[in-house]
């Protein structure tokens, strides 16, 4: 196990970051959060050409075949541009709890023909998988019921409804966006009404999230060091009192401190990437969530009265980083998970 | 003058004006009574009385119609000082009786783009041409300006002597030519300030405020008279904006966590202690020996509240939001919005009415005694100032 | 209820200080503590012609009838001096247990001629009284036992043994003191070995102690203020760089946040001094200690070398602030308490 | 010199040498045979080879009488390399081959009560008197001082120059007339570390390292190869001070409540991210690629030693101290103390080898290209520094 970058991953990370440091610049996502947030040309571009929809796909599914060490380093450009696509909802969740049964759909996902989210509240974990969720299957196998807080579901062809330990894949249910703290990756809550479904397989949901987790924690790293870097930047430039910002130093100390933050974000991401067993996916989530929000909160204190308007995009990372705070389980649960997962018990 | 005399000339006063009749007729003679601010001059809406017994005024006349300290706020808390210690008696006439009446709205044009915590490298031009004066710049974080009649305006009128020097303090003519108002989005959706674009903006020498050049010290006396004890209003125990948290975490037994539970206690006993703190300062203010602890409880409010959207929202695991709507607000309503809301607009707390890192340096040089670090900036002409 | 100084609390503060100033500064203290810590010289003046032993006694009983806001000032003030007298341990604690019996005892401690301690292991606190102790009283009236980690027990002429609700007055025990982290007030353990003892009357221990640790807040706040002023004091003084060390503003910063955590455990102190009430007691002391032992830590690292050397006397105010931590109920188990006190539940 | 030709030589010295033999003979030996540290030059110790193969080395002697890297580490580690960079060959010949052996201990006299973090503005006067220098001052934290024979030395050779430009580096025998070694305790009762007072001691200009004046460049070289790695050495999950924790927590289920089951479980994270970026260091390190990383290594550490010691005193209640004695002790021993000592000794982990502070200062300028703050000390001349 590595915790580097191999230079694959590095190819990946500089397609990604050309694409969309071209096509879609924070400035730009700004722009269009509030008509359209998802730029699926984006989407296409992403999933087709340079094929990260396919990267957790077998070879013979029509996907890369690759790990989530590759997926991880996706997910950091992907979170530094608060990019407005479904990677982490199709590509990851929704494509890992479809591998068990290596459905045929996976190749459709795989090409990026068509997109898919699992019916699960983006504020579930691991630990409580059910979170914001009433799903129950007829006797004719129709779906009926309602989830609250879902992540991509308004951009899927195709819903993935886990019910009872099973998945069903369902196209007629309703999505109806809700307005959303995070603008980027707004969610959804979906309804079911007796709607007609394909069972796929038994789905460990727990196991899927958990995954989905570990590799959240290189999105919070992309958002914390695109936080960083772009608070760097501003107070080398900005002067106040004759001197640049960044001279003063109680704001270099803070952010010696917040480098040193992330610099353990990182180490923490790539070992939950590399080993995404239940202890190293329970570190970084707990440690990654805190550092993504404690950047943009910096970033947005440190950007001044800037950093308080709707014109710079720093509320975008500041919106992210929060909502991720609770997706697939806050820091609390994953440190209680830590508790019996390493042996350090709780009062008797 | 003494509290019987007050009263005494309250009473007179009531005698004479029905508060059940025209509001605004009511306020002007009110004003006219030297029951506006008593510590004013007589003929400027005062009696020169101490200032503690303007509540014995409050008092007497809590029935009547009351002016709007909201929506006036700039012009009661900081633009009628200024006009009091550096107008003319032509311009305390002229502006003090329809700024307390309600009838004439103020705001502040201080703050620019480049000039934050660095309010006197502010780069507004003011230029003199004849008996007017011609402005040009920008400013922002206004609030108010799109219903104002004036503004109390900092301007650069000579950028060759050190920043501190070169400026002149204006009453700016908000209806003029060329001054344009624009809402500022800020993070929340809404747009509780503005910006104020002047271009060409004519403004007759009558309405300068202070000497040519002097414009630094007039600015002072304005921002001497905003830093009021923030959050300094008395709450109880329990209250403030940890109730809401309260509120919320008692409703919602199934959400609570031993981590949520452990971090929530230790707010509970820092915004208890900071209360506390509070009642303290006002103990202290009212047997008239202020100490220094008032300028650190900006400081605690904005952290501790800070601290408490942020736990709310990670307790409630809400990914929803209210309303991104772009409209105008004109009061911060933490109260009424959601978790998201309150998130977001806390953050501000620590940003406006002084940051929170120059807050800290204030403590440390002023309170502390602390030295000041080297400065490079106090000596060179403003135009040649590193930006 | 006041949170302000009276007069006569300046006028008593300024008697104690001028005295301590003048008898026992910290490089005083330092220089006996390995010998004979207690400076039992100093106490006697101090109890005696000061009067601050009977400050809590009634007048008709030999003492001042003054309140524990009295107490709270001088307990300020021997915290700025870490001053090694019995104090707290006979003038409050003892003191507090013997009044509800209006005992003949508190005339001769009123008058400094006798000092008593309390039994109690000085690491319990009003919630589990009983921690680190042993003991029962037999037949014919003698204790028997041991209690760990008492604090004046080897000064004190009389000892008071609280045994299932009853106070004892004992003077034949043993008390052998073990090396201590703070060293200017040292603990011991004391063993009873079927010592005959006199029965005093009732004792509510946990109130006994719940009053104390409401006092012992004042005391971490001297000792907080003695490193907050000693610290601001050599950084003005201390140049590196060709600057003062204070000018630098990320130690201004950190100073400035300190002075706040100090202004706050004042309006806690004075709070649970003059209303030692369950919910006040709480908040000062979980506060309070806190606030002590960050204050002792920053004067140690802001002293830089200087203060990791046993010469320079900040180390005794770092162990008495450790230890004052765990004295009479740590921060968390105040913390705990609130959560009923004031209705903040926990998970159910 | 590839590692096959290393092995070769090994081999052949191992055939001429007994390891069980004579020890210092045999050191002796190895250090003539270029196998002491390879990537010295020939002649001194090594075989010019690159330095990576000195673990080739190191593999093949591991069972062989060994120098002992503690109480050397200041000779090995700082003054060894600085020898080889400046000095005469005649000085290399008489100093490094009893060095590496351990027949000679070295200490360093660098810091002074007055210099500390800048170390530049020390006043420890060197004075040239024909063909010796007379050495007056007092240097502190010197570790090892009471059984070294030398000891590198900087001091102060013109204070009419700007700090760091009147300084010159000396070799201090620290067995000549005026050199005085007092143990300095700390304030865990103990002595690591002592103070060096320095009377009159004359030194021969042969002792001199590097050109008169150009003692900072010199003492840059020796302090770049003290800042290695601290807290690098590869450690499980779980383990380090975090460990010793552990122990307690797990011992004693009686003492443990929910707030101290919070903290510990956020300092265990803490714990454990910290080591991940240990081990992905020294990951980069061996593929010739250093991070920036390092330099933060020292800091965390420090921050995490801190809180887990202070945690473990809180949650032991143990209001004891195991030993105040004032004695000498050569090495830190955290493990074989009670909790009570190491919360103590952490304290100087902040402190020692760059101070918490001075790290942040390098991280932000060196790491994060952040501008220096305005330096007022660079063109003054010593002399007329504020102190």
């Amino acid at each position: 196990m590595t915790l580097l970058y191999s230079e694959v991953e590095e190819e990946l990370r500089a397609a990604v970051r050309g694409l969309l440091a071209d096509r879609c610049p924070p400035a730009t996502v700004l722009k269009r959060v509030e008509s359209e947030p998802y730029d699926l040309d984006l989407w296409k571009t992403l999933a087709g050409e340079i094929g990260v929809a396919g990267l957790l796909i077998p070879e013979e599914l029509g996907g890369a075949g690759a790990s989530g060490s590759e997926a991880a380093v996706v997910l950091e450009e992907l979170g530094r541009g608060v990019a407005p696509v479904p990677f982490l909802t199709s590509a990851v969740l929704a494509t890992r709890a479809l591998l068990p049964a290596r459905d045929a759909l996976l190749g459709e996902l795989a090409e990026g023909r068509r997109t898919a989210a699992l019916a699960v509240s983006f504020a579930a974990s691991p630990y409580r998988p059910e979170r914001g969720a009433s799903l129950s299957v007829d006797g004719a196998g129709r779906v009926s019921g309602s989830v609250t807080g879902v992540a991509g579901a308004d951009v899927a062809d195709v819903l993935l409804a886990p019910v009872d330990g099973d998945l069903y894949a369902v196209e007629g249910a309703v999505a109806e966006v809700v307005p959303s703290l995070d603008l980027t990756r707004p969610v959804a809550t979906v309804t079911f009404d007796r709607v007609s479904a394909r069972r796929v397989g038994a789905c460990d949901l727990a196991g899927v999230l958990r995954f989905g987790a570990g590799l959240l924690a290189s999105e919070q790293l992309g958002v914390a060091e695109w936080c960083l870097d772009t608070t760097l930047a501003y107070v080398k430039e900005r002067h106040q009192f004759a001197r640049p910002v960044g001279s003063f130093q109680a704001i270099k100390h803070r952010l010696a401190d917040l480098w040193l933050d992330v610099v353990r974000a990182r180490a923490a991401a790539r070992s939950a990437a590399a080993d995404p067993s239940a202890v190293a996916v329970a570190v970084a989530q707990s440690w990654n969530s805190g550092v993504a929000v404690h950047a943009a909160e910096e970033a947005v204190q440190l950007h001044g009265g800037i950093g308080m308007t709707w014109e710079h995009p720093v509320h975008l990372f500041l919106k992210r980083a929060k909502a991720s705070e609770i997706a697939l389980g806050t820091p609390g649960d994953h440190r209680e998970a830590l508790a019996s997962l390493v042996d350090v018990p709780g009062p008797e | 003058m003494n509290e019987a005399e007050i009263e005494e000339r309250v009473a007179a006063f009531l005698g004479e004006h029905d508060p059940s009749g025209d509001r605004l007729e009511f306020l002007r003679a009110r004003y006219d009574a030297g029951l506006a601010w008593v510590w004013f001059p007589e003929g400027h809406g005062g009696l020169g009385a101490p200032r503690e017994l303007q509540q014995v005024v409050e008092r007497a006349l809590a029935h009547t119609p009351q002016i709007n300290g909201g929506i006036q706020g700039i012009g009661l808390g900081m633009a009628a000082p200024t006009i009091l210690t550096f107008g003319t008696e032509e311009q305390k006439r002229r502006f003090l009786r329809p700024l307390w009446t309600g009838e004439e709205i103020w705001c502040q044009l201080f703050s620019e783009p480049g000039a934050g915590s660095d309010l006197a490298t502010l780069a507004t031009r003011a230029v003199r041409d004849g008996d007017e004066w011609v402005i040009d710049g920008q400013k922002v974080w206004t609030s108010g300006a799109h219903h104002s009649r004036w503004a109390i305006l900092v301007t650069r009128t000579d950028p060759d002597v050190p920043k501190h020097r070169g400026m002149t303090y204006f009453v700016c003519d908000m209806h003029a030519p060329g001054v344009e108002v624009r809402p500022l989005r800020q993070i929340t959706g809404e747009a509780e300030f503005n910006e104020v674009f002047l271009t060409g903006v004519r403004l007759p020498d009558e309405l300068r405020l202070g000497a040519v050049g002097d414009g630094w010290r007039v600015a002072q006396t304005t921002l001497m008279n905003e830093r009021v004890a923030i959050g300094g209003a008395p709450t109880r125990r329990g209250g403030g904006m940890v109730a809401s948290v309260l509120d919320a975490w008692r409703e919602h037994p199934e959400l609570r966590s031993h981590d949520l539970h452990q971090r929530l206690l230790s707010l509970w006993v820092e915004a208890e202690v900071t209360r506390l703190s509070g009642a303290r300062l006002r103990e202290q203010l009212a047997a008239g020996e202020p100490g220094p602890e008032g300028s650190g409880m900006k400081l605690s409010f904005a952290k501790l509240n800070q601290a408490l959207t942020g736990f709310d929202v990670e307790f409630l695991r809400d990914l929803g939001y209210d309303d991104w709507t772009f409209r105008r607000s004109e009061n911060v309503d933490f109260y009424g919005r959601g978790p998201g809301y309150r998130y977001l607009r806390a953050k501000g707390n620590s940003i406006e009415g002084g940051t929170s890192e120059i807050l800290r340096n204030i403590i440390s040089e002023r309170v502390l005694g602390l030295p000041s670090e080297p400065r490079i900036d106090k000596d060179v002409p403003w135009k040649d100032l590193p930006r």
